[in-house]
């Protein structure tokens, strides 16, 4: 099994939801995170004094999934998440040794 | 510190010298020629009032402008100095301060013929002044009403200096600070402006509602503060320190009572629900929008965009600019004074304040002490004989701007002084700052235990 | 569009016939009839006082209730809006809008008698419409008190239509329009309605507090604007695009300040501190209550939860609908009025805005358009001659009920044409809406550069 | 539950007994010896002005005081009871509850005179118990404004109770709560006090502006709901369940609108803009100071760290304490009695609340009910005849002490039977308590669906 | 060693702090995030404008652990965490590499 | 690739920041957590109440880099987040198996 995480720009989230239940994927874990990278931030002035803010705000979306839907579910993102513009953001793939469902005791698969 | 002391004693001077000059005569007797004996509901009412409405700039108005522009860690302890301070200071006002401000006394501060509010008659209206037969001034409401009035005064004027050390003064050291302020700076001054014996009052200086005792004042101090205090640690630092206001919501509900407040800080000032009230609220509702829009369109214009902050921010210096004016100025006076008032303290609070290298962190002098002598010295300017009785600059009366520059000489002077040796003897006592890791863990913590979620 | 000018025309002809019916010894002349050519120090205090608590409704109380109604990142562009027309209303009423609206002029719009406010006396009683023997009406308070108290409520409509627009209007284009809308719109239907010279002043259509100048007006030019502007982008579309208030104690402050400040609105509306002046208060304070609890009640049955934010936008209906009525209603009046006001409102909020199909953001249309048309017909139903001198429908006078419906169709009327007329010049000229990523950045940080943490 | 009957019934005893011990010529004829027949502009702008103040205490003052203290899922909940309350006392006050307080009727309970408020002159001032030809009370205001200044009371007094109960009442049971106990306990109540037919007014208990019949009764009632609905789940359950306060920002401005408010409860209690109003103002003014310092540095001195909680806490306090005190101490009866309150009501919301096992969530009876009865009980102390006309044990008079007790006795012992009668009767009926899971998922969310980002 | 990630409901974290304590587990980082699974979200509903909310809040805890120790921990969230309703939350556990404690450059087994 | 994961202090993200980007690192994803470790948290109290704090505020950064830049962008965190005092926090070090860039879809060491 992989973990997915993806970080993406906030108001993407709701075509990037839609994308993944759309392919059947029906947990993920959302964070509201901060960013830094390529996309510059913005500055702020308060009477006369400046504030580089340069940590933009970003989601941070993790869902396990199988190894064989690794591929269409980073189509799916990508797909739903791209503009066009820097700060996109970038998704991240590694693997889980195992999943354990609380609820139910349930392993693996069957957790997922 | 040694350049604000020479300059202190520089206006010290330039006061004395000057005082020479001013002729008595046009010493603010208006009042005093009232002949009612008798307590007036209406102005009493009125009065009631307005002391309920400067009760409200300090809290919550005054403890919000200034808890939204501080990090969210600090918010806490800033809007309880405010709170502390309006508990502390109307004890301290009951024991000692109104004594020394409003009884007779000598010119340069009253006696104690008022400690624990003794000798108050409840059902006279107010004489102030009584042991001066010339120059006694006849209210028409209980002397209760006037103490408490004045005591809300007391109150703000500290409350405005801690915008200046926010985020680093100990919690103790402020109230050892307050108390020492108000019976030896505050006091005094009032005594000296506000009482028929005092000297200033003596010398013709017209404020008709604080721009000296109250803002200037408070500016002053909260510069010498910073000075001493020493900036928050990490300020002007560079590399991401982050000082931004947690929550500008918080300042805008502030600004906006402190708006309203001021209805009663100026309009209240007249004593009474009479004309020269409507007068004073209608020049102070426009001296405090037409500063908005000018600190708005000046930062507008300079750094492309019209902050809330700015915003807020020139009303609350217009409403300070307008303050000495109110009971004197017609609505184009006050028209310009905002107009100054606006840019001029946008200049106080960023060019200013960047040139000193000092970190009065939410502008006290920046927005109260340049304001205030804004305001005081355009009092000298727009005074009109119809309004208040006397005449300024554009009525052919030169001196009056005189005058009023000897007040502001005057109240920097003191107040810088007594302001210096009181944080002195604090640092070395009981000391005045907060220990690095205190001031890193945020004030709300490590002085109050709690935290807002 | 076509629709609303077609409705608009429909609803000006409808008026200009019936004003052939309408008799104008019903004008409201008890007024007039006052021979005290003194200042009162009471009424001066109470309407000092009222001043205030009005000056309070906008800044914070509606800046807050609109407030917390927006997404966070819209917040303070949001609460910034009405502290900025504070500021930009009072500069213009001071140069011409006091004047056009009140002095003497013609039926349709006052002259510039008053500009810069010159010519006030201080301590003169007012006389309104001197220039009219028979109808001109004596206060007992001076005229900058009467002033400030009306420009505090051209403050509060203005403000009240960026409810209608929130999250999408460019700030420049807001500046722009309030200042056009507060003199082609505003201050010639205040002239109509509350000076004895203006044409529905004459024709008897009574409006004690601005049941028609201020909230059908307000309401009406709220919605011509969600229907110039648009929708915000992702309204409507479904599938999670949330528009939920972020902040839901923010907007209830708001209305609590709104409803405590309505007191110095309707009370205050008496101009003096009398029997009528306290009826007025308590048929607004029972109108409020009722329709807080008919909207929560409606709701709760429809909806299956008693919400918050229905509870105060209840209260808020019921204040508006009571405005026109309260100088004449008696508590059983406001009683029913309370009632119909609040479920209508949550009818206009819900059911008709959505058959509409426009995004009235934070109703402004919903509210105080349909709250202020229930208010100023059922104040023709509910007037009793015991209260303010005018009978309506249940003492027998049915005409009264017609004469309330011209002074809302003339309201409409103008105020739907005029307000179309200002929004696309502004809309051809310097533009009406911020950038598409702007407005999905938010507006805090795109229009003026800063963020709530 | 058995004790509190058991000492209900004993306090019932005592008061009786005591009766028979009172002088009834020391009752408060003060009030009815003012021979002045006619409205007075001045009184009645500063009652009208007062009774603004007053519902600012509790929307949105009482609503941030407690809203702050809960958790961030309850705190619409909390506020919106305050808000709620409101409207639903508002009603119900001009259908019933007015008229069985504050008409003549028996000496436990008005009749029903003024049912729908019908028969209230509009031009003439008020004549209190007319039916009583020795004994009613003459007022210089409009029956209205007296009606509506109660009528706020009437609001405070159960939105009060709620601080004991919070995050786990039903929302329909709170309403069902309120009407009965503000038609059961809260009007009669009133009645025996501040009506001259009353049995209290008659015994000659001093209560200014509402020791007994807001604070205590209140308190009562409090610790009375918060025995019979619990504890909060997981409250005193250790482990790390955090029941902190999420924001006392909300709560600081809170006490503060409290503070400002109490202004127009307590001098407005006066009835007029006079002396004894000033004064009330001053004594008001220096116990909630006193009140803040004392129990601050009783938790400095105890707990290591003066909280802003504490502070704001302790100033509320005072404020409770000198409520029935107001109109009859100086400002030195009014520092002790500040004093007392803020140690004995820091003892009452930490010790007492231990020791006693109870959740009275927010110290409904801590503070209102143990400052109310250090208030109701040092009026006896402190009372001066040159305030109010009688005078306590400090000017030789013990038995007024005595007085005092009774009047709280015969309070808590009516409050606390009736208030748990009802509760009992919800409890058996509709229910009390929201489920478990409603509990757990906050009451924002499961009574009123909605939520604060 | 294992990275155990687990998506809790908030309320039951002090129950698996102190399953995890007596454990001897000395060291774990929490997160508020929000969750999107088969527990279904709630509708607000704001003058007659209803949203969906489709994202519950949930609590996420990492913990850093020696690789024999996951059944155990495993168990005692589980156990802990446990309400038996839908929506009780996942555990995810995957490898790492490498621990080093900041204040100290210690690594590993001594790092946790 | 191989993706660090940090808890520092959150007054000290500023260094770490600038430790960082002057390695070249130009992405990163922060978090803010609450951590519960050695270090002790605080114990507030309300009118008498007590209420122990053990969660203590964190930030967790996140950051995914070529497996050969793991020492030195250890020791540069190590290095600026350092006090010396206790809960300076911890660093954890996975593998990662894939990175997406979504705007363009670089993939791996183009994506970084
Ligand atoms: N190496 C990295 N490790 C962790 N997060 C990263 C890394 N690089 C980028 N990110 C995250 O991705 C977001 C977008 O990256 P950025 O460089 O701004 O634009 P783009 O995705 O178009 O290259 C950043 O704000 C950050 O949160
Ligand atoms: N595949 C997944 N990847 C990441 N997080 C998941 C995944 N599935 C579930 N979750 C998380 O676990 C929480 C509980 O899952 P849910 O399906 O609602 O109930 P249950 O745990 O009873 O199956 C979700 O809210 C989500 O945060
Ligand atoms: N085993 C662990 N798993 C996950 N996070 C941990 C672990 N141990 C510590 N942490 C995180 O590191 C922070 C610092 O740890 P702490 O034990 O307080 O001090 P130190 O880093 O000095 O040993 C904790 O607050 C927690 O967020």
């Amino acid at each position: 099994m992989k973990l997915v995480m993806a970080i993406i720009k906030p108001f993407k989230l709701d075509e990037v939801r839609e994308a993944l239940t759309g392919l059947g994927i029906e947990g993920m874990t959302v964070t509201e995170v901060k960013g830094y990278g390529r996309q510059k931030g913005h500055t702020e002035i308060y009477r006369g004094a400046e504030y580089a803010v340069s940590f933009l705000p970003k989601l941070k979306i993790e869902l396990a999934i199988n190894s064989d839907q690794v591929e269409t579910v980073v189509d799916a993102i990508v797909g739903a998440a791209r503009t066009g513009q820097i700060g996109d953001g970038k998704i991240f793939i590694s693997s889980i040794d195992q999943v354990i469902r609380v609820r139910t005791g349930e392993k693996d698969a069957d957790a997922l | 510190m040694q350049n604000l002391i020479k300059y202190s004693l520089l206006a010290l001077a330039l006061a004395l010298t000057g005082l020479g000059m001013i002729d008595p005569a046009l010493a603010q007797e208006a009042a005093a020629a009232a002949p009612a004996p008798a307590i007036d509901s209406g102005d009493t009412a009125w009065m009631l009032t307005s002391t309920a409405l400067v009760l409200l700039m300090t809290i919550p108005g005054l403890a919000l402008f200034y808890g939204g522009m501080v990090r969210k860690m600090n918010v806490l302890a800033t809007v309880t100095q405010s709170f502390a301070i309006c508990c502390l200071v109307a004890v301290l006002w009951m024991f000692f301060g109104y004594s020394l401000a409003f009884t007779t006394g000598t010119p340069y501060v009253g006696d104690m013929g008022r400690f624990l509010l003794h000798g108050m008659d409840m059902n006279a209206p107010f004489l102030m002044g009584a042991e001066m037969p010339a120059g006694s001034v006849q209210f028409t409401i209980p002397e209760s009403v006037f103490m408490m009035f004045q005591m809300t005064f007391a109150i703000i004027t500290p409350a405005l200096i801690t915008g200046a050390f926010v985020d680093r003064m100990k919690f103790s050291a402020l109230l050892v600070f307050t108390s020492a302020w108000l019976l030896i700076v505050y006091a005094p001054i009032a005594h000296w402006v506000w009482h028929p014996m005092g000297v200033l009052w003596g010398a013709g200086v017209l404020d008709f509602a604080g721009g000296t005792v109250v803002h200037i004042n408070a500016g002053v101090a909260g510069l010498v503060a910073a000075l001493i205090l020493g900036k928050r640690a990490g300020y002007g630092a560079g590399g991401g320190h982050n000082f931004a206001p947690h929550n500008l919501v918080l300042s805008l509900i502030g600004a906006s009572l402190l708006w309203v407040g001021w209805f009663g800080f100026n309009a209240g000032s007249a004593s009474a629900a009479n004309g020269r009230a409507g007068m004073a609220m209608a020049v102070t509702m426009i001296a405090a929008a037409t500063a908005g829009l000018s600190w708005m369109f000046a930062e507008w214009s300079l750094r492309g965009k019209p902050s809330a902050l700015g915003l807020i921010s020139g009303s609350v210096a217009g409403l300070v600019a307008i303050t000495p004016a109110s009971g004197f100025v017609d609505p184009e006076g006050a028209l310009i004074i905002g107009l100054v008032a606006g840019v001029m303290c946008y200049w106080g609070a960023t060019t200013l304040k960047r040139a000193g290298g000092y970190d009065d962190s939410l502008d006290a002098f920046g927005v109260h002490g340049v304001g205030g002598i804004v305001g005081a010295s355009l009092t000298g300017v727009f005074a009109l004989k119809g309004i208040g009785g006397v005449s300024g600059l554009i009525e052919g009366n030169p001196g009056q701007v005189i005058t009023q520059l000897i007040g502001i000489g005057y109240t920097i002077a003191w107040c810088a002084l007594a302001t210096a040796g009181i944080l002195y003897m604090i640092k070395f006592t009981i000391g005045l700052r907060v220990e690095p890791e205190q001031e890193r863990d945020g004030l709300d913590l490590s002085l109050h235990g709690e935290t807002v979620l």
